[in-house]
């Protein structure tokens, strides 16, 4: 790998928090972090955000939980972690050894006291930097997505949690909805700060020698290169609407696919899928991104924000 | 971790193959029968995940390792292509393997079909430590028995076929009857999970303690995705643990198999 | 090539059509099939379906109109297409040859009024077997799209639509909707006699070094084996729903894809963006889908039909 | 149609490369200078679209075709692993191509970089022919020129370069002066659509009718996905054509360019 060249500034300022550079890993794809320690120094990230986090702990769905699909895969994880007390107990203080590394936490949960319970835990954590509230997550049978495709029930749910979090709210919406924009604005107007983009389609693939479903939870979510259109498209749209910065999410593998999201207008993006075939593919996109930009003269990343919305 | 090169691969049978390429991380620092390297199909973005595949046999003196795969969908049918020479990228050798117990004096080492690799290089690391090894092999046909070599040279071998082509017909949980489980302090056992499941009940109506290696559909196998659990009863509780990192291998009667 | 094995049946009653197989090529990828008479003998196909025919001659977007992205391409043809009167004179006689083939017309529109007076054209043609409603073409500006995402007026649309076809009325959905089995009960209801599923969801793609979406149009059509898992899922959902046969489409390149979408619940399939990387994609499927069955046993192909779905 | 050999591949640049290989057709069936040959890029589905690109020699003894292209996406650059042996999967000769007439003396071929190459079978059936040719060629470097030779063999030749590190400093439509142009029967023009536009207008002041190769992205190749329109006057009336089957090569008058 080439180190990144010294002459493009790659900071992003999101929100109160100052990242070093715009890539993040994506929730549900980077655990709590501990194993990518044995890869790089986590340091050298812009953020990072951790898997979902509920009230109580969850075990998640049945196996198999995971297809590969052409450019894509599907999962049905279904939520598995050790539940808030755990997570800021044992999970978050870890990355104190990384004082500039903010520490975003995803929040799911089924009915909105829960989500209202874990902010609630989650304040007392020095060790949060920001809240990502996943309303979108399509592997649980009564797992938020239903506030993820109802503009009204959406706006109702970050407005409660609004009122309850200390620290800057991110919500990531589903891209299952027919109007992504009317999805965004309702959030925006309910108290936003920020918006994450996309969570994974809804898919299914069948075992034709099962004869059945090939994942046990029948449905999962769709994510990597194969959706990056859909995400693209969807950024694309809501950052022409709304006012608040969105994270760019969705297929991303290389340090052109994080222009293609910023220039869509993405402030910042994450990094899902791409994680599992290279453990080293977020400290390499960083790479790409800052030799991209040096190679085409561009002397700011954030000069790269919107600039294909013209 | 990362590109390595491919020493040699050879074809076992119609549709089984023997692959040899320089370790990863150097094996003289430790590493365990059991665990699994983690094969990225092809350079580019083909194919969204990696192929995980038993270490079969380890050469620490030369710091290479053999893995014996079946090629079934495009990624191991892929694989086939590699030749001596090639890079190939792939993580490991990860997760937990085989234990082994001081003092045991002879163990069952339980394969079935693609499951038997696994088992060759435990079954060396035995013979060499001059602990006794008894090998119950079960396969489809005759046609598709492999490794049977490595693991006579090893202790005695003990072959079923479901069609009777070779050995005893029938399922490799027949041959596991009483007299034959005489004096094995423990087993060892990789094979499809009805085997296993199998395996798991007539060993425990024989009293011997053992361990299961689990196969899941994995993600990223190194921990990260959580995709590739199994249910495991530990401490009164039965907790969904990933099988790549605390796995695959995992105490026999920790194992929950459905119903 | 292998030959298709004759101890299968592969023959589909679909509506009062008799397909001799269940493939046939999408709309938009067959174009009216005299090219791809230079390729086979059309007569091996299960129907074809022609491109979107409109009551005036269309000219389409701009170029570029395509873009390949991963497992997958995103068009914005915007319907060009030389009108239904010459799609009547000139383009649906060169079938006659063919007197056991279906042709099944997708035809589209900006209101209904359009609508209605292609398909009174179409009326008048004795080489039209089926009608395919295109409601949801994300290409054109008031393309039909409205109403593809809109039960109600989707209902609408089927139901006058339904009331001048003389041939029977295959409503083809749009995938960018917040719930598809809503979307096919209220055509269900309004009088379709069966579903094709699905268009192509919308997405962009962005040329980095020209700093604007690639495609002229902006967005585009994503189509191809990205889409697979999503269809399928669609597919599996809506056919469990209601009780008109459902045609599956998306990303289908292979016979093992066919069997996919028949074990979800397709009675039938079509092939879409595959006919462009492989003009002989229809045959070779056909063979494909054949040799399984006679694999596996499968005495008639439409045992196949929803064997997933348990 | 279909799979062909590979006969041989060759760097002509830093990224340009020259691919022959047997034809998919019987070229002595007949074929146009302006045609191209549709590239599957790989075996499987890993593009979703075929790449095209144009012919630009034809030996119809040996039933070959050369190709000659710049590895420039992940396609192209996919190509250039080809070598003398392979397989790869190639339809064409497609589209319509150069139309010659009948007592044309002197013609002009006009290309910019890499739409060089389909001037080159033009060039040598014209030299062949008896006409006379004039090649003006443009490219951004001199070590990006190429085929200087295959067309300097068949008549004059004249280069402009963008750096001016090669013949005349600035763009080809520079080369194009009243003088140059005296005795000119007909251009043939192949190159980005900046320079096709430029050469139109150049020409039209010069009273020479001529033919524009277009550039335009292809989904089939075949006429099937309607992908690659161009706007074409014709009979009083715009109409989208398709550039792969009516096209790629148009009568210049005809050409619609944007504003
Ligand atoms: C820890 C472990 C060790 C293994 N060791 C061996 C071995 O030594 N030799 C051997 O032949 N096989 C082994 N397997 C099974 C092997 O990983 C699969 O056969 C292989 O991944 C299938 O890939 P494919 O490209 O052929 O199939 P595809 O159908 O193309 O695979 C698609 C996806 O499904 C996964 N998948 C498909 N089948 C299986 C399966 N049976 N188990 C797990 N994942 C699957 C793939 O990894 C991939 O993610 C092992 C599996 C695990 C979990
Ligand atoms: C009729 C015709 C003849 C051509 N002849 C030649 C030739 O002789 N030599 C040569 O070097 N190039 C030629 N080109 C351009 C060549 O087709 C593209 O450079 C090539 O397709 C780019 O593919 P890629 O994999 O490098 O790029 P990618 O960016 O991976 O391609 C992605 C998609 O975009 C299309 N695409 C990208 N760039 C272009 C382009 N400039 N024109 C058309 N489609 C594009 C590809 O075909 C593919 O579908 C020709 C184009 C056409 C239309
Ligand atoms: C295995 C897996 C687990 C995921 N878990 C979560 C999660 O817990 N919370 C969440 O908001 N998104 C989750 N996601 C969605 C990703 O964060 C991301 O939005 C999506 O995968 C698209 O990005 P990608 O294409 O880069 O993977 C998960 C995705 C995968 C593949
Ligand atoms: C170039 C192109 C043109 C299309 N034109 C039409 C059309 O005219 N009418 C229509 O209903 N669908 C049209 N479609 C959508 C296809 O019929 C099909 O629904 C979609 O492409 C998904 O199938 P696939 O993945 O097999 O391509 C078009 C698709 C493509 C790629
Ligand atoms: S494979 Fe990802 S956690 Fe085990
Ligand atoms: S490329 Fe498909 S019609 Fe021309």
């Amino acid at each position: 790998m080439n180190k990144s060249p010294n002459s493009v500034d790659m900071q992003v300022k999101f929100l109160s928090l100052t990242l070093k550079n715009p890539v993040m890993p994506a929730s549900g794809c980077f655990s709590f972090g501990q194993e990518m320690e044995n890869f790089y120094d986590l340091d050298l990230l812009g953020a990072v955000v951790v898997k979902a986090t509920t009230l109580e702990e969850r075990s998640g769905n049945k196996t198999p939980r995971l297809a590969e699909t052409p450019a894509g895969m599907l999962n049905s994880i279904g939520l598995q972690n050790p539940g808030v007390i755990q997570v800021i107990q044992e999970e978050l203080p870890r990355f104190r050894k990384y004082p500039n590394l903010p520490v975003i936490v995803n929040v799911a949960g089924t009915a909105v006291e829960d989500y209202v319970e874990v902010v609630e835990n989650l304040n007392k954590s020095p060790d949060v930097s920001a809240i990502e509230l996943n309303i979108s997550c399509p592997n649980v049978k009564c797992g938020g997505i239903q506030f993820g495709t109802d503009p009204t029930m959406a706006a109702g749910m970050v407005h409660t949690i609004k009122s309850v979090t200390k620290v800057p709210l991110i919500v990531k919406l589903s891209p299952n909805v027919t109007d992504i924009v009317e999805m965004a604005l309702a959030v925006e107007e309910a108290g936003a700060d920020a918006i994450s983009l996309i969570n994974t389609l809804i898919g299914m693939h069948i075992d034709i020698e099962k004869r059945r479903p090939l994942l046990a939870n029948g449905i999962g979510g769709l994510s990597g290169p194969a959706i990056k259109p859909v995400a693209v498209r969807m950024v694309y749209e809501v950052s022409s609407q709304v006012q608040i910065p969105v994270l760019g999410i969705g297929g991303i593998r290389t340090g052109q696919d994080v222009i293609e999201f910023m220039m869509a207008g993405a402030s910042a993006v994450q990094v899902g899928t791409a994680n599992f075939i290279d453990p080293m593919a977020c400290p390499r996109i960083i790479d790409e991104l800052a030799q991209w930009c040096d190679q085409h003269g561009v002397k700011k990343v954030t000069d790269l924000i919107g600039a294909a919305r013209g | 971790m990362g590109y390595v090169s491919v020493i040699a691969q050879e074809a076992l049978t119609a549709d089984v193959y023997s692959l040899t390429f320089e370790s990863p991380t150097d094996l003289s620092q430790g590493f365990e029968p059991g665990q699994f390297l983690h094969f990225r199909v092809t350079d580019s973005f083909d194919f969204t995940l990696r192929r995980p595949l038993s270490l079969c046999a380890a050469d620490v003196q030369n710091n290479q390792i053999t893995v014996v795969y079946r090629a079934q969908g495009e990624g191991t049918k892929r694989l086939t292509r590699l030749k001596a020479g090639d890079r190939v990228d792939v993580l490991g050798p990860l997760g937990h393997g085989f234990l082994t117990h001081q003092g045991d004096k002879k163990v069952l080492l339980i394969g079935g079909g693609i499951g038997v690799p696994p088992l060759v290089e435990l079954a060396r690391q035995f013979h060499e430590s001059q602990v006794r090894v008894v090998s119950a092999l079960g396969f489809a046909t005759q046609a598709q028995a492999i490794l049977l070599d490595e693991l006579s040279d090893c202790g005695s071998l003990f072959v079923a076929t479901q069609d009777g082509s070779l050995g005893q017909h029938g399922f490799v949980t027949q041959l596991l009857t009483e007299d034959f489980c005489a004096g094995i302090d423990r087993y060892y056992a990789c094979g499809p999970t009805s085997m296993l499941k199998a395996v798991q009940q007539v060993m425990r109506d024989r009293n011997i303690a053992g361990y299961l290696s689990l196969e899941e559909r994995m993600g990223c196998g190194i921990g990260i995705c959580v995709g590739c659990v199994h249910p495991i009863a530990r401490d009164g509780k039965v907790v969904n643990r990933k099988t790549c990192k605390e796995g695959p291998v995992f105490l026999a009667e920790e194992v929950i198999f459905d119903e």
